[in-house]
């Protein structure tokens, strides 16, 4: 996303709002990772602790999705990029 | 907000007092929200889907009491693997229910 | 939650909140039980009218989605208290 | 709602007039979650997700129509169920921690 | 819903609210589309490329949901327009 | 958005200003609902539920790729196709109940 066309004081403002978003955005992976990660690696209702079994799992299962949002994020970022310049290419040649 | 809104010239205190607010707002947001989440993990483990009695069996019982004892030890262990790494993460974690 | 370091007039703005949440709860609870209910109730499509059979479950689930939840929330509460009590024994030790 | 703010000092009418706008624009807004939800349910009820074909057969449509039903009718018989307990509900409500 | 109990300045009003929120039911079904078609049609991972039989299947998947939502559509509107005249009925007898 | 109502009267740069961050807002959000929806369609095609290790194998790595690029087709390919209908996207809004 491209924000040069706002003027400072807007700037300042939006500065604001993305570190809100930031949080928000903070939650829902927290909320997202917990989810996944219960649902998958509990099964085991026979005591109210967790398994060593368990236990690995949920670990592997957070770096896991981490590594994998991580990678998500750079193609989506290069996809984005992508579109972008095709978007102003085309501007261009009109 | 709309009272904070008419209350003329935003003195320090009541800058204060909108912002004990909100955050106060978002905590009973966010536990409504947990509570939410977790209802509905425990009822996808503990409950079975055959509805042939309404009242919760012995197993379906016990089972939510651990499902609820687990839930929250996996957000605990989840919060703290976010904590110990990046910063950006810990600001999430430290928002979050078990500080 | 403690929200005893709030003023009168804080308070009073709270309480007002806290009834529209009650009411966004309420209608999340009635959407979540209509959702669960009638897929897990629902698998007949050969009629119209609910079956006998299907009128059974939907009763049925409705009421263990109730003292599900009301079990669930027993436990929430008592697992915020443990904690309450633990940060306040940590906040005297140090 | 920015006119409404725009308004000067709020007369009676004019407070009427925004708690109308707001429960009009939350009946619209519960419409929508609604049509949302009982399409989600009938399209995982009916429509088979092999998708050989890009028109309704005869049997997805009858079962769409029907599905439509049921659900008004497991919708006003939860409905129903909530409002007798009425207590219990507030109970349910009640169960949502730290109130 | 019926309206007509409004005043005109508040139906204007509505008329921008009604408007906002055709956007964002749009963008509502668009998101719900991708994500019905996505999941059910793209099964091959070999390639990133999306296969005939895969474009056959976005295409046939998105007719179908845009028929499937207008026919629930129609007996959603037949429901509500029983219920009310049900409604009208019951006021008129008490 | 506090400071634009603090602003008093609202001159045409504030109103076309509030505008455009709105815009920028509303987009900023846009992005991150479909991150989230892009990342959990592609962890449940290429992740296997079983975590017998905390790196990405080989093959997950690949999936995802080839996920995400998939995910922008059929994006675009339905995006595409409800443009081409315009009218009967706004048929679809039309079902919509009672507008």
């Amino acid at each position: 996303m491209d924000f040069s066309h706002l003027s400072q004081q807007e700037q300042a403002h939006l500065q604001m709002v993305v570190e809100q978003n930031q949080i928000k955005e903070s939650m829902r992976i927290y909320n997202t990772i917990v989810d996944r990660c219960f649902t998958d690696c509990i099964k085991d209702m026979t005591s109210s602790a967790l398994s060593p079994k368990e236990n690995t799992c949920v670990k592997n299962c957070v770096n896991k999705f981490l590594k994998h949002s991580e990678r998500v994020g750079q193609r989506f970022t290069e996809s984005q990029v992508l579109m972008q310049q095709k978007q102003m290419e085309e501007g261009m040649a009109s | 907000m709309s009272f904070l809104r008419a209350a003329g010239g935003q003195s320090m205190e009541q800058s204060q007092m909108a912002a004990n607010l909100a955050m106060a707002e978002r905590e009973m947001e966010m536990m409504g929200d947990m509570f939410h989440r977790l209802s509905q993990l425990c009822h996808s483990k503990c409950i079975s889907p055959r509805y042939l009695e309404e009242h919760l069996s012995k197993g379906e019982s016990v089972c939510t009491d651990r499902c609820v004892a687990k839930f929250f030890d996996v957000s605990a262990m989840v919060g703290k693997m976010l904590s110990d790494r990046g910063e950006a993460m810990a600001a999430a974690a430290a928002a979050m229910p078990q500080q």
